[in-house]
């Protein structure tokens, strides 16, 4: 049996031991999530034991390096791993800003100090990140950055408001880009990590027309940041006034991740799964708009491909850097595609906003809140600017 | 007959935006009622003071006491209704029920007009009985029993269902789930024994009633029109609520649209107004010709259902399928156009969305109306 | 009677006596077509007499005044003739780019000298006119024109090349802008008239690839064009260096003319025809090619509809004055759609080059012939700029 | 198996992309020929290169002297023919009625593959008999006679019928119209009595025939696989063709779009090159999109069919459709972005808008295989 083969079994054997079933159910709401952080509390005795068995060997972040707090698995590893876990259905055992965003910045930028005592807190779920790039008045473009750290000799003072920081009020720190250089508009912000904690940090949850609210506003009066969190452990990743680096990298990390989203439910067929709403309903579904449901499993299973075409070819070291661009473009438009279609086959129910039948208004809720796809992490336009510039290099783009 | 309002038609027009700008904008009703959770999910002094400018009445004949306009006056009202978000019983009540009461005897217009053209009253249709608009399909039953009728069955997605005094129900009197004959029209009365309402919420705050019939006793004198005969009132119905929804879209079309041009020649990124892009310079240019289009075939629906023109109904399904494109186009760039803030409760284009929907879907959405233009065309 | 009503009368009477019948035949090739001009010939004697009656009765340009060959009637007779032609389905007695463009710029900006000799000719079918706009390396961007003229006191010597000057190679007479101040962007071009028999005037056909040749190259090698034609008659259109206000004028009067189309068949719902044609065939219509002609026809009707209004507005002096250019944006890509989804009910059928089934590939002729559309007279992307600038008054539009 | 070419499915690619660049060019070949008027369509010069270079017998078993190649392979080519739109009987021979051949006896093998596999035979495929692809339907009969079978009937869109030195024609042997069983496979020989070919040429320059079989005597041994039991390989056969016509199409889509970006990047209009202008950068890049999407959609299919995946069959239309759409847009985008020069016939792009036109509709259009999909998805 090849090593693949032999880690596969052994993978198997540990998750079917280690995953409680009730782990294996479907996410059906946020509270099935474990985010973790100073204040997180578990569900239930399940989801904690999953977690903590995940912590135990390493697989909250399985491709990280072991002293960090990973398994240390290999891409091949870790594919067998997705899909082992996939394939029982078992939940992601953590979930957080830190594993998918801070994580591979610091992998990348850190200093040995920083990846010691941050990787390790996030992989252990000791402590919960947020992201604090935009700000009012400037959203694709973070070059009008106007959060300002003042440099007071060994700390920096920090004024300024932030927007669109994810779950910021559930939060213990953030990572955030600070002005620290005016004359430069490029290399003089600094990407930063503050303790939340901190006196003059606040933040106010904005709410959505979905009616949620994962976002907050974050305002920062005055906010003392120590230059230093102790040995090489400096408060800012990668150089001072070297942070637009940092954000650059970590923006392509973030669209190859929600790119990489594209082998996933959210872009696969729906003709089939609408066909068995209306049966249920009693409706019947009308043959323009079973038209539209044909076009679209087209669009959606042809696009599953290449999401798993650019998996195969970044795994192989291929594919074009801006591709997750597309493939962010691609994918989220094809969403809100998506959700048009469902909202159109539910009909009068799937307008409902607060009804049981609906769990709480569900189909327009979801509908609503993929509106923002083709907006957060760059707006589509964005996207398309990448691809005419980066792709097609058409002059001027 | 022009394609373009008479000058009665854009006097009225005048004095409708003027009200709906002043006493019917998002602020003072929408949110309003909203954020206080109303179950009617609309007011009843915006809904009196409609009837103090003549709106209430104005499909009414001038013998019952209404002003006798047609769908075209109608729509200039619904058009501003449209680009305020104004919630209000007008669609229902002075559209769809009033086209339905035109045909009822003169003891029950005397019952029912007189509340309707003072504001008084409000009242409902109930047509749907699965999530989707089918009209062609009635199940809900009234048996005769004694002088009267016995009705049983369910309806959905009836709009102010329970804040009405009065709803108008498509029953089955005779003939099976599908036929065009044997349809009979009641007018059920709010209190009526038997009738349960569960109302829910809407994406776009309005409430919407989940009724079941059971075993509800009315009397010979709550038939709406002929008993078995009632299609074609029904059909005219149909055809009033979608020209009137459609020329609503129209309004909400170019309410978003309006907005998002604003916020085009506002909003800076990369130190220029986003309005420069050429980009987005072309989609707003395409949005607008699809909209302007948009009321072309409603204006023109009008006007053939005015006249009683045999293409009238042909026309009145392209207007609402082509407004039902129209306007979602416009919400879905005006969400896009305004990026992050178009996506927070604060800002009102993400109200546009949400009202689009429920608008689109009400009377047959842009999928249905597409397809019954292609069956009436005989494909 | 009202005046109109007996009016109608009238014009019935006068059709019905004077309209042969072979003339009320849908029209079925470019032979069906009169253009006049010197080298005209009538393909049989009904199109003559149906010709030399409209003459007579100033009925080939009906709106024009009667002391320049029209029969000077209002907009509401004009109405009531155009009715009264289609509803026998009387054909055109002559087609010209004198009658749509030519005249209409001398009616606003010529001499009455000018007015007496060209719309005359024009009028009677006379004179053949061809339009000289569009150079090499210049489409859409009139203003980098290079065709110059030099002044020679009592003439001009011009140089320079045309393209896309439809039916050149039968026309008579050019109109064509030439540059006469090279240091004047706008304000340097002369709308010029230039007898095409004149030495160093010679045409050139472009084959397109709908395999048809309605287009010539038109050179202009040291053609000496006379700076008046006669008493009161100068050889351009305005005043000398002026000629970019008369080329707009005809621009927006050209784009109302294509956008006035909008009622007719060449935008008209499809799908019943299209069924009646599978009929024949023995196909069926795909239900979801069933889906794309509904959604079609919806389009379609609605945009009939707009076409309609806006000439109601047009007449009544209301309606945005760049209307036009939405209208022709909207009815040329309209009908593109259009022509694909014909080929596409038509099948391999439709795929016939040279068939007589086909009568010579009409329907894959027609399909690429509409490409064009969206380029000549304005391309797609000039009217999306035109509606950004003169309707939204988009910043930088 | 990664969704990429493997390393000698890269030399391939490298090789054949090449030999088309050098020898099956516009110029040497489709305008060549097409500005001749060749009753062909297409130079048997070329067809003899690619046998040289192996390409005619790659799909064949090694055993019967082909290369036992799969359909990621036959695609790598036929991308290539696309790019350069090089007319070549490789899709109708060398996929279509190689796949059916296989299917044959070996004496028919031993009588058809040499000639393929050297260039001197040219093959057609007779499917359809109407204007749309439906091979639900096949009414052609055969009838037994004696020892043989007697064909009656008429087949259309049959590509290079009259070039073809042998036909394979799908008749039915019982059955009713639309029955899936009672389908036979014939190879019928081009100087067949009885049967009469009328071929025209085709927007594209290829040229296609109208057959009509009029009691074709035909021997026992002119079978291919079963009596009655053709229907397997008429879908063997159609499935080779789809992924082979979808990823002649990728070629075709990427060859127009790649001329397109790079005039954008030559064309001045207004002092500007006309590919800084935003508008057209974001349709280009979206169009990009979709072209790569369809690439993968067709290499996806590919792996599957050559794995015997039982999916195979529903991405096979998957990819037949999304490469019609994208290469629509690709051919539609190209000739508008190109302006007035992209009408005139001296300029490529418009041989692409034929090219695609036809291929698209080759053995089903996108609404057929959508429709498909979802017949396959149980809606």
């Amino acid at each position: 049996m090849s090593d693949i083969e032999t880690f596969r079994a052994e993978t198997k054997a540990w998750l079917e031991a280690n995953c409680p079933p009730e782990m294996r159910q479907p996410i059906r709401d946020d509270s099935d999530v474990y985010w973790g952080g100073k204040n997180a509390t578990f569900k239930n005795d399940a989801q904690k034991a999953w977690f903590e068995a995940c912590v135990a060997k390493g697989y909250t972040v399985p491709s990280w390096p072991k002293e960090y707090g990973g398994a240390g698995l290999n891409a091949a590893e870790a594919k067998v791993l997705r899909q082992e876990m996939s394939r029982m259905g078992a939940r992601s055992p953590l979930d957080s800003f830190g594993i998918w965003m801070l994580g591979p910045a610091l992998l990348k930028f850190g200093t040995e100090g920083q990846k010691q005592k941050f990787l390790n807190e996030i992989a252990r779920g000791q402590v919960r990140w947020c992201q604090g790039y935009s700000e009012p008045g400037s959203g694709s473009d973070l070059v009008s950055l106007q959060t300002h750290g003042e440099d007071k000799g060994d700390h920096w003072v920090v004024n300024g408001q932030k927007v669109w920081t994810s779950y910021a009020d559930k939060a213990d720190w953030i990572f955030c880009l600070v002005r620290t250089d005016k004359d430069n508009k490029y290399q003089g912000i600094t990407f930063t990590l503050i303790d939340m904690s901190t006196e003059g940090c606040s933040t106010k949850p904005i709410k959505l027309i979905s009616g949620n609210s994962p976002f907050c506003e974050t305002f920062l009066d005055n906010v003392k940041v120590p230059k230093s969190y102790g040995e090489d452990i400096p408060a800012q990743v990668g150089e001072i006034n070297r942070g637009w680096d940092v954000a650059k990298y970590l923006l392509g990390h973030e669209r190859e991740m929600i790119s990489g989203m594209g082998g996933s439910e959210r872009t696969a067929a729906i003709g089939a799964s609408m066909k068995r709403l209306t049966g249920k309903t009693g409706d019947d579904i009308d043959p323009v708009l079973r038209a539209e449901l044909a076009m679209f499993d087209v669009d959606a299973l042809a696009f599953t491909a290449m999401g798993e075409k650019f998996m195969d070819e970044m795994k192989a070291g291929k594919g074009h850097p801006a591709q997750p661009n597309m493939m962010k473009y691609t994918g989220t438009e094809l969403n809100k595609r998506r959700h048009e279609l469902m909202m159109s086959v539910g009909g009068s129910r799937s307008l409902e906003w607060e009804s049981e039948e609906t769990s709480g208004g569900k189909p327009s809720r979801n509908w609503l809140r993929t509106k923002a796809n083709s907006i957060e992490g760059g707006t589509s336009e964005i996207m398309l600017n990448v691809i005419s510039k980066r792709i097609l290099d058409l002059p001027g783009a | 007959m022009p394609l373009f309002h008479t000058e009665d038609q854009a006097m009225l027009a005048e004095t409708a935006s003027g009200f709906m700008a002043d006493e019917g904008n998002i602020a003072k009703q929408l949110r309003h009622w909203r954020d206080r959770d109303c179950p009617d999910g609309f007011g009843h002094a915006l809904w009196k003071q409609m009837a103090e400018m003549g709106f209430t009445g104005m499909l009414l004949d001038e013998e019952d006491g209404g002003l006798g306009m047609g769908h075209v006056e109608a729509g200039i009202v619904l058009e501003e209704i449209g680009r305020n978000l104004t919630p209000s019983p007008f669609l229902t009540s002075s559209v769809l029920a009033a086209t339905a009461l035109k045909h009822g005897s003169s003891d029950m217009k005397g019952r029912y007009l007189p509340g309707l053209i003072e504001g008084e009253s409000v009242f409902a249709v109930a047509i749907d009985e699965t999530a989707k608009h089918k009209p062609s399909r009635i199940t809900t039953k009234a048996e005769k029993s004694g002088n009267g009728f016995k009705l049983s069955g369910s309806k959905s997605f009836v709009i102010q269902g329970a804040s009405s005094d009065m709803i108008v129900v498509a029953a089955r009197t005779s003939g099976a789930d599908d036929d065009d004959e044997g349809i009979t029209l009641f007018a059920v009365p709010k209190d009526a024994a038997g009738m349960e309402q569960n109302p829910v919420r809407l994406v776009d705050s309005s409430v919407a009633s989940h009724i079941t019939f059971d075993g509800v006793e009315l009397d010979g004198d709550a038939v709406i029109g002929e008993v078995d005969g009632g299609r074609d009132v029904l059909n005219a119905v149909l055809s009033a609520g979608r020209l009137g929804a459609a020329a609503e879209g129209v309004g909400v079309a170019r309410g978003a649209m309006d907005m998002t041009i604003d916020y085009l020649k506002q909003r800076k990124q990369f130190g220029k107004l986003i309005g420069e892009f050429q980009g987005l310079q072309h989609r707003a240019s395409h949005l607008y010709s699809e909209v302007e289009i948009a009321r072309a075939a409603v204006i023109k629906a009008q006007q053939l259902a005015d006249a009683g023109a045999e293409s009238a109904d042909l026309m009145t399904s392209v207007a609402k399928a082509k407004v039902a494109k129209a306007a979602s186009l416009a919400v879905r760039e005006g969400v896009q156009m305004h990026g992050g803030i178009g996506m927070t409760d604060e800002y009102d284009i993400g109200l546009y969305m949400k009202r689009d929907r429920a608008l689109s879907e009400f009377l047959g959405d842009a999928y249905f109306h597409a397809n019954r233009v292609a069956e009436m065309s005989g494909y």
